[in-house]
């Protein structure tokens, strides 16, 4: 790596930090618009309190002060690295994302690849057969497959696997208590893994699918494969060495926004599959307004976002030679 | 009974600890029961029975107690158990640390230990709840050489607790599960009959059904699922059913009407609403028959019930008479769901439904948790719906929601409704602290045929949650707090 | 206009377009021919479709008409739509326009603006606004406003930087016209194809997001809709699920309808597509 | 001799909804070993159509109707699709128009060339790479070891169609058919390309086909020419012959539209103050600086100055990129110049904001290049001629009737007022873009390259147009245009720009025939067949140049 690209890197690192300051500013003012507070959320399920105990938990959770002071310790922890710690679990908020991190990187990163896999190979497919029955058929698939919410397919696909096949099972990320370890561990969790991953990636492999679709078709038109064809290529080789690479350059820009996005955006999936990664974790952090866990999610999947970007922009200059990491 | 194998059950929501004396959540307790012990079980007609203490007596007058404490117990980790730690949990830790207690401890003079095994408790007058705060919920017993001067909120054991009870903390899976192991030394012989007891999050509804009927699952606490499977999971094969285990909590659901201002301030509106709505359909629709409609303040499991009280029936003709005599004229009522699952939902949707029916143009207002507790803390709605346990004793869970003394912003537990009776006040004052239980009685019918002349909240049932099981499960349930007690004495059938 | 002949001939686009008609009216004249609340309990639940002939697609989980709550979902499915997507045309065209067009400082603090929308997880942004907002039909459109409008915003822009060094708008300049009456007069109309297009699409993202958020509960309580529909029919999947598969149904054929037009509309109006070369 | 391509009675069908019927029709002609046959004609005419026929290269919606192509025994149109694969690329190779784009962005340089020796012969890796850096050195690439892995968007426009000659003559091919591949190039790239081709074709003995519309490239190289209308073949014949005494009306037509290369003999001007004046203006455009990395500098104009007064043509020569539009652009302050003054008459310009500005613009006014993209097609006619006096503040009415006006003076129907942009072609669209700049009444016209996108014929009457309006309206007008040929006719002075700066300055008559810089000296003598109808030529062409004066 050029001394340049390091240098690039460095500055999109540091404007990313930017934008994920005003992002932790912004998150936390309006994350204290909502009502109640976590010591409310917390009395409220002990089922019985009164003022005493409130307090305790507010002193105990830092609330009791003023606002701007309280932005203010969690922005300074926070540059240096430090999300606070949960109201709720009393662990360091980056503990318990790290906890929940793998099952997120597994569900979305299994739903990502495949979803870019199958959908890159079925939008070549229907582009190369463009205007046969194979490529209608890709197409209408895609756009139902696009158009149907992915809530209600994870619970037709739950429906349907689990309970009437009994092929799969429908809820968690491996089977508890059955201590398996080593090969069979990873089956284990390859099989519960199917379900979440194949009903999320759906719907990518839908928007792949037709994006490579019309890339390729666009692709096709351009003069360089005139060239390539005037060269005395079988279309094959035009294809997957002159036109896919081309046209693969969009949806790698695609894929790369998305990639960060799904982290945080895997809020339906996981509920409805009991998958116990950060999405999740958001959405019970949002109900026990536990502020510190909500922040340090949005934090960090906001990171991820940024952090996907870069590693974009990057693959793609990798594959773009006309692109220099500099702008 | 057979020995060992592994039991399943499901946790929903998610523990926030399992710290049983400074969390009182729901799931805290169930989970936390099996690990922490209190000194006296109760019985599914509330009667006690030996745990930590094996004996106890009370002077004539009731105003002293004096318990014996059971030798050779140890704590999870060696210690010994002993009245010191019974003095440091009630009269320090749980005096901090649980609001529910300290309002009753206040009745107690002193907490003093004669010798190691003898705790005798000084009362400031006789106060008739005493003999039932013993319960591990209520009162579970924490280990001193632990949590003396320390911060009691951020001591590392919270993370691994240790109790008395037949099992052991072994693991938390943060999201997934937490697996409790067989207690090896437990004090009672031949208990526990379970090797392991694994506790699965599952956050979805319909999932834990599913994992129910697919056999990674073995016991479905009450609640767990959408009351609409119910009849559906019952149904299956080598599944059994029970209601019992909620004696002692009774939950008593009601709908807060503001008796401060607006349309429910008049008690001729409250009363409309009690005749508007059609408590046997939603009792058969959405608690599948479960449960009992409601037409007292005390539950009928509860100590003092009144069974000869007059009944609110079905009457939208009588519901809009009482609209026409206090000259109603459509203000808009606002309606707060409790955010607790579909059931609360659909139910706020039919209550909407009935009160428009007669008249009352009623809006829902949805919110959050945190949402909820504000405005009903606040006092910023017109309706809404709650449920509260009664824990045995009108003193302990009905007096609280109508003496005027608990009228305090900030908490949605309390006096929310604004009700306020001198009158009332006075009896419940007299009925916790009378001797003997019949002088109890008198008074504690003497405030139930008034509360259900004045009508400050809307009762609506009694509810039952059916725990849904395994029938391979043997002895899953055997007192009246149900499956917050430990599973100390069930047993797997192979 | 060509683009209509264009788009009357595209059997699939017009196909979307039927269906979308359909929707609309039966959004707009179902409910005063449809009377009565679909809230109302009007027989017993759990009437499977077409087993009772007043109630053709049968009773929910308290007795509602199924058939009632499709008819009043369209309307709030739609409207949501619509709204939210106006209003984040209202955001974003706004922004990318005027980045565009002026470039420089205007345009890095307009892009690092958007990019911060852009970084934040949408469905996790549109969730927390929600929730903390309180579900209403209001929140529930800001919602998913707030989380549409960047990629408005940066369409614009490139459309704007595309078309700001146009010879067109070059000669409006040296005709002296204000800056105002090139955005609007000389350069908006031009990138409007692209934006019409992402809006049709939008439309269609916005619905699906309603009905996620009404499925976690988020919904407004007040307004049957789809994703509440289906939302209350997930516990009783297992008794009932044509409950929840059709109020589904419903919702991928609106969203394919609006898909399929907004694929029409792109061919239509994207000159590189519709194989016309003006050159 | 035998011919080595017969091209017998070729129609080639067009799709429904296309300009016509067929592309092209009965078309039949012969490529001889080691000729270089010219096919010239204006735009559409059908040159791509029968080049593309002979590769197998038209798009599936399009099918030859009739005829055959008769290359080494087999029919090439009947030809099973692999047999076909195997000649194409190997015995009839193919060059595009557009350098830019011909070349695949992703791959490098070698690999690209590699790929023609991988597809049909058995030569090693080492081979290839070898044949591949020997080819790179035969045509002329500087550095070829370096450019073995550039990638295309690293090399010039001429580079890159020199690596496509590279790989086209890979393997030696019989045919060498090249679609107008010097069209996108500048006139000195442009000569060098021509250069190379013949030298290749010599030494190799290689027959091509060369696609052009351009008469100058055809005196240039061509041995034999076809002249293609519409689809059909008018003409056949020797260059001399062709060039020289045109048979059909179109070929004539087409000859006589070409500007000879003499500046005529043009009145000298009144001395009189200057309209416009620029001193010193010097642009520089910076790109692609990041936060840490060095942006590109280019100076674009670089102490530039002149005068222009009123009744005169001053022209704007030079290479693409010298900084034409460049300086064309700050003039009419569409650009902010670095530094440097711009006068109006007596009023300096440069410095005045946009408000202070507004009533100056009405005295200088721009035609644009493209015709397509100087219209906004969301406007009729009118609405865009009479926008900038509205904008003025001239009342709607009497700008829609000062409109009315316009069109008849750019010689236009009135009916095409309420019309739009894409109702009318090339050359009427351009002729809407100047009654738009002339709509305020200006002082000063500057079209840079004005005619540039038209067609010969279509050019030749614009310019007349523009030339009258100045008569008639005693304007100054700036004329930018990278043809010489163009420039010799119409400018009353040129001025010669490279690398952003005035390296010639004068009277075009002088300039052309006593050129005293070495670059003005290159760029005239790059300009394509200059022996042809210069005044070095015979006495028919003298006739022409009288015809098209
Ligand atoms: N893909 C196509 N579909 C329909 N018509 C086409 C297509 N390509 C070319 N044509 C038409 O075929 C005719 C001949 O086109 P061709 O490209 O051969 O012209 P040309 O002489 O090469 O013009 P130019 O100088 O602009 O390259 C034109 O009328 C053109 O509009
Ligand atoms: N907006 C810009 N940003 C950066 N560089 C530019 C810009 N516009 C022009 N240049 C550069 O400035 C130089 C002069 O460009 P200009 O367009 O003035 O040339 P030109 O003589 O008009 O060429 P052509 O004949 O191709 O129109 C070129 O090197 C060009 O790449
Ligand atoms: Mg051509
Ligand atoms: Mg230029
Ligand atoms: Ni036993």
């Amino acid at each position: 790596m050029s001394i340049q690209t390091l240098m690039y890197i460095g500055g999109r690192l540091i404007k990313g930090a930017i934008v994920l300051l005003v992002i932790a500013v912004f998150n936390f003012f309006l994350i204290r618009a909502a009502p109640g507070d976590p010591a409310k959320v917390m009395a409220g399920e002990a089922g019985a309190t009164d003022e005493l105990f409130l307090q305790q938990l507010r002193e105990q959770f830092g609330l009791d002060q003023p606002l701007y002071y309280q932005l203010w310790v969690y922005i300074s922890n926070l540059v240096q690295f430090d999300m606070g710690i949960t109201y709720r679990q009393q662990m360091p908020v980056f503990d318990l994302i790290m906890d929940r991190m793998p099952a997120t990187l597994l569900l979305t990163g299994a739903a990502f690849l495949l979803s870019l896999l199958i959908g890159v190979l079925a939008g070549v497919v229907a582009a190369q057969k463009h205007k046969q029955w194979a490529d209608s058929f890709i197409t209408v698939a895609a756009l139902i497959f696009y158009a149907t919410p992915l809530f209600w397919l994870a619970m037709m696909a739950a429906l349907f696997f689990s309970v009437y096949l009994n092929w799969l099972p429908s809820f968690g990320m491996e089977t508890v208590g059955a201590n398996l370890t080593g090969f069979d561990r990873f089956i284990d969790i390859m099989t519960h893994l199917i379900l979440p991953a194949a009903t999320l990636g759906l719907f990518f492999t839908a928007v792949y699918a037709r994006m490579t679709r019309a890339s390729m078709i666009e692709t096709t038109r351009m003069d360089f494969v005139k060239t390539a064809i005037a060269k005395g290529m079988t279309p094959n080789r035009v294809t997957y060495r002159h036109v896919l690479r081309n046209a693969l350059l969009p949806v790698v820009t695609l894929a790369g926004l998305q990639a960060g996005q799904l982290i945080g955006g895997a809020v339906l999936t996981e509920t409805v599959f009991a998958w116990p990664g950060i999405g999740r974790l958001m959405f019970e952090a949002l109900f026990q307004r536990d502020y510190n866990l909500l922040l340090g999610v949005f934090f960090i999947s906001s990171a991820m976002v940024v952090l996907f970007n870069l590693i974009t922009d990057v693959i793609y200059c990798v594959v773009d030679p006309r692109i220099e990491l500099s702008k | 009974a057979e020995e060992g194998g592994t039991i399943n059950v499901v946790v929903q929501p998610e523990p926030p600890s399992l710290m049983i004396g400074m969390y009182s959540n729901a799931t805290t307790q169930q989970v936390g029961g099996n690990i922490f012990e209190g000194l006296m079980r109760y019985d599914q007609d509330l009667n006690p029975h030996p745990l930590l203490a094996t004996s106890w007596e009370s002077s004539d007058d009731g105003k002293t107690w004096t318990f014996h404490l059971k030798e050779g117990v140890t704590w999870h980790d060696g210690q010994p158990f002993t009245s010191a730690d019974v003095v440091f949990s009630i009269d320090k830790l749980l005096r901090e640390t649980n609001a529910r207690l300290r309002t009753s401890l206040a009745h107690v003079e002193s907490i003093e230990a004669t010798d190691d095994y003898t705790v005798v408790f000084q009362l400031k007058e006789s106060f008739g709840p005493f003999i039932r705060l013993f319960e591990v919920g209520t009162t579970p017993m924490l280990p001193k050489h632990i949590y003396e001067g320390t911060d009691y909120k951020t001591n590392p054991a919270n993370h691994h607790p240790i109790g008395t009870g037949p099992f052991k903390f072994a693991e938390w899976q943060k999201g997934s599960y937490i697996h409790l192991e067989k207690n090896e030394n437990y004090h009672v012989q031949g208990l526990p009959h379970l090797d392991d007891v694994y506790w699965h999050v599952i956050p979805d509804a319909a999932s834990r059904a599913v994992a129910f009927e697919t056999g990674k699952i073995d016991v479905l606490p009450g609640g767990s699922v959408e009351n609409f499977d119910v009849p559906r999971l019952t149904e299956l094969d080598n599944t059994c059913v029970t209601t019992d285990g909620w004696e002692f909590f009774s939950p008593h659901a009601w709908l807060w009407l503001n008796n401060r201002q607006g349309p429910t301030a008049d008690v001729r509106f409250r009363q409309a609403v009690m005749y508007a709505m059609d408590r046997e359909f939603a009792k058969d629709v959405l608690w599948n028959g479960y449960g009992k409609v409601a037409n007292s303040p005390v539950g009928s499991k509860t100590k003092f019930y009144d069974a000869d009280l007059p009944a609110y029936e079905y009457n939208p003709d009588k519901a809009k008479q009482l609209l026409k005599a206090m000259g109603y004229n459509g203000e808009p009522v606002r309606i707060l769901p409790m955010p607790y699952g579909e059931t609360w939902q659909r139910w706020t949707e039919v209550i909407k439904q009935n009160l428009e029916e007669v008249g009352i143009n009623a809006k829902i207002e949805s919110t959050d948790v945190a949402g909820w507790n504000q405005k009903v803390s606040d006092w910023d709605y017109d309706i809404s719906f709650t449920y509260l346990y009664q824990y045995g004793d009108p003193a302990l869970g009905v007096a609280r929601n109508y003496i005027s003394s608990n009228i305090a912003k900030g908490s949605p537990w309390n006096n929310a409704e604004g009700y306020s009776n001198a009158e009332i006040d006075q009896w419940f004052d007299a009925a916790a602290t009378a001797f003997p239980d019949e002088k109890r009685q008198e008074l504690y019918s003497k405030i139930q045929n008034k509360l259900v002349e004045d009508v400050p909240v809307a009762w609506l049932m009694e509810l039952e949650f059916p725990t849904i099981y395994n029938c391979k499960v043997q002895n899953l349930i055997d007192s009246g707090i149900g499956i917050n007690d430990a599973f100390g004495t069930a047993w797997i059938k192979q | 206009m060509n683009v209509i002949r264009a788009l009357t001939q595209n059997k699939v686009a017009m196909f979307g377009f039927a269906v979308l008609l359909l929707l609309s009216l039966i959004a707009i004249f179902g409910p005063m021919l449809y009377d009565g609340s679909p809230w109302k309990m009007v027989q017993r639940p759990f009437i499977p479709p077409f087993a009772n002939d007043r109630f053709l697609l049968g009773t929910d989980t308290l007795g509602r008409d199924v058939l009632a709550g499709l008819i009043y979902g369209a309307r709030i499915s739609l409207l949501v739509g619509l709204v939210s997507t106006v209003i984040a045309l209202l955001i974003g065209i706004p922004l990318g326009a005027y980045a565009g067009y002026f470039g420089g400082w205007v345009d890095e603090i307009l892009m690092r603006f958007t990019e911060v929308f852009q970084t934040v997880p949408s469905f996790a942004l549109a969730v927390v606004l929600v929730a903390i907002f309180e579900p209403s039909v209001y929140s529930i459109t800001g919602a998913i406003a707030i989380v549409s409008w960047p990629p408005v915003a940066r369409l614009v822009r490139g459309e704007f930087l595309a078309l700001r060094n146009q010879e067109y708008v070059l000669a409006a300049k040296l005709n002296g016209q204000s800056h105002r009456n090139i955005i609007l007069k000389e350069i908006l109309p031009n990138s409007l194809s692209p934006i019409i297009v992402l809006a049709s699409l939008m439309v269609a993202t916005a619905i699906l997001l309603e009905s996620s958020l009404s499925f976690l509960g988020l919904g407004d309580p007040e307004i049957m809709s789809w994703g509440y529909m289906i939302g209350a029919a997930k516990t009783v999947i297992r008794q009932a699920w044509w409950l929840s598969f059709i109020p589904g149904v419903a919702i991928a054929v609106t969203v394919l309808a609006l898909n399929l037009l907004g694929e029409g509309l792109n061919e239509a109006l994207n000159p590189k597509l519709s194989g016309k070369r003006e050159h | 001799m035998k011919p080595l391509l017969k091209v017998e009675n070729l129609s080639i069908r067009l799709p429904k909804g296309a300009d016509r019927e067929f592309a092209i029709t009965n078309v039949n002609y012969e490529l001889m070993p080691g000729e270089i046959l010219c096919v010239v004609g204006e735009s559409g005419s059908g040159k791509s159509m029968t080049a593309n026929a002979i590769m197998g290269l038209l798009p599936k919606a399009i099918q030859v109707e009739t005829g055959a192509i008769t290359f080494d025994g087999y029919d090439l149109v009947s030809l099973e699709e692999h047999r076909a694969r195997k000649i194409r690329g190997n015995r009839i190779s193919m060059i595009f128009q557009e350098p830019m784009t011909a070349l695949n962005p992703l791959m490098r340089v070698a690999d690209q060339i590699g790929e023609v020796f991988l597809i049909h012969t058995e030569l090693s890796k080492k081979q290839r790479h070898e044949r591949t850096l020997s080819l790179l050195k035969d045509v002329g690439l500087p550095d070829p070891e370096k450019m073995m892995s550039a990638y295309p968007h690293q090399l010039s426009g001429g580079q890159r169609q020199r690596v496509m000659i590279a790989m086209a003559l890979a393997l030696e091919p019989s045919i060498l058919i090249a679609d107008e591949p010097t069209t996108a190039l500048d006139v000195t790239t442009q000569a060098q390309i021509l250069k190379l081709i013949k030298e290749l074709q010599e030494k190799h003995n290689t027959a091509v086909m060369f696609i052009t519309h351009d008469f100058g490239v055809v005196a240039e190289i061509a041995d034999r020419v076809v002249v293609m209308e519409k689809g059909q073949m008018v003409e056949l014949g020797e260059r001399e012959a062709v060039l020289n005494n045109p048979q059909h009306s179109y070929t004539k037509k087409l000859i006589s539209a070409v500007p000879p290369l003499v500046a005529p003999e043009r009145p000298l001007l009144a001395e009189s103050a200057p309209v416009l004046t620029v001193n010193q203006l010097c642009k520089t455009y910076s790109t692609g600086g990041g936060w840490f990395s060095k942006p590109r500098i280019v100076k674009a104009a670089d102490d530039v100055s002149f005068e222009l007064h009123r009744g005169e043509t001053l022209g704007l020569v030079g290479e693409s990129g010298s900084g034409k539009s460049t300086v064309s652009r700050c003039v009419v302050r569409l650009l902010e110049s670095d530094s440097g003054e711009i006068l109006l008459g007596d009023d300096p310009i440069q410095a005045l904001d946009a408000k202070a500005l507004a009533p100056f613009r009405k005295r200088i006014q721009m035609v644009f290049q493209d015709p397509f993209a100087s219209l906004n097609p969301r406007k009729t006619i009118g609405q865009i001629i009479a926008d900038g006096p509205i904008a003025q503040g001239m009342p709607v009415a009497q700008a829609m009737q000062k409109a009315a006006e316009l069109l008849a003076l750019v010689e236009l129907p009135a009916t095409a007022l309420d019309r739009y942009p894409h109702e009318f072609s090339g050359g009427q669209r351009q002729r809407v873009g100047i009654a738009r700049a002339l709509a305020h009444d200006p002082e000063i016209l500057v079209a840079d390259e004005a005619i540039s996108a038209l067609d010969v014929s279509v050019q030749a009457q614009i310019l007349d147009l523009i030339e009258q309006l100045k008569q008639r309206l005693n304007l100054a007008v700036l004329f930018v245009v990278h043809d010489l040929r163009v420039a010799a006719q119409v400018c009353d002075r040129v001025i010669v720009m490279q690398k952003g700066r005035i390296v010639e300055a004068g009277v075009t008559k002088q300039v052309f025939e006593q050129p005293r810089h070495d670059y003005t000296k290159s760029l005239i003598a790059s300009i394509p067949g200059a022996d042809w109808r210069s005044g070095k030529t015979t006495g028919h062409a003298k006739t022409l140049e009288k015809a098209y004066a």
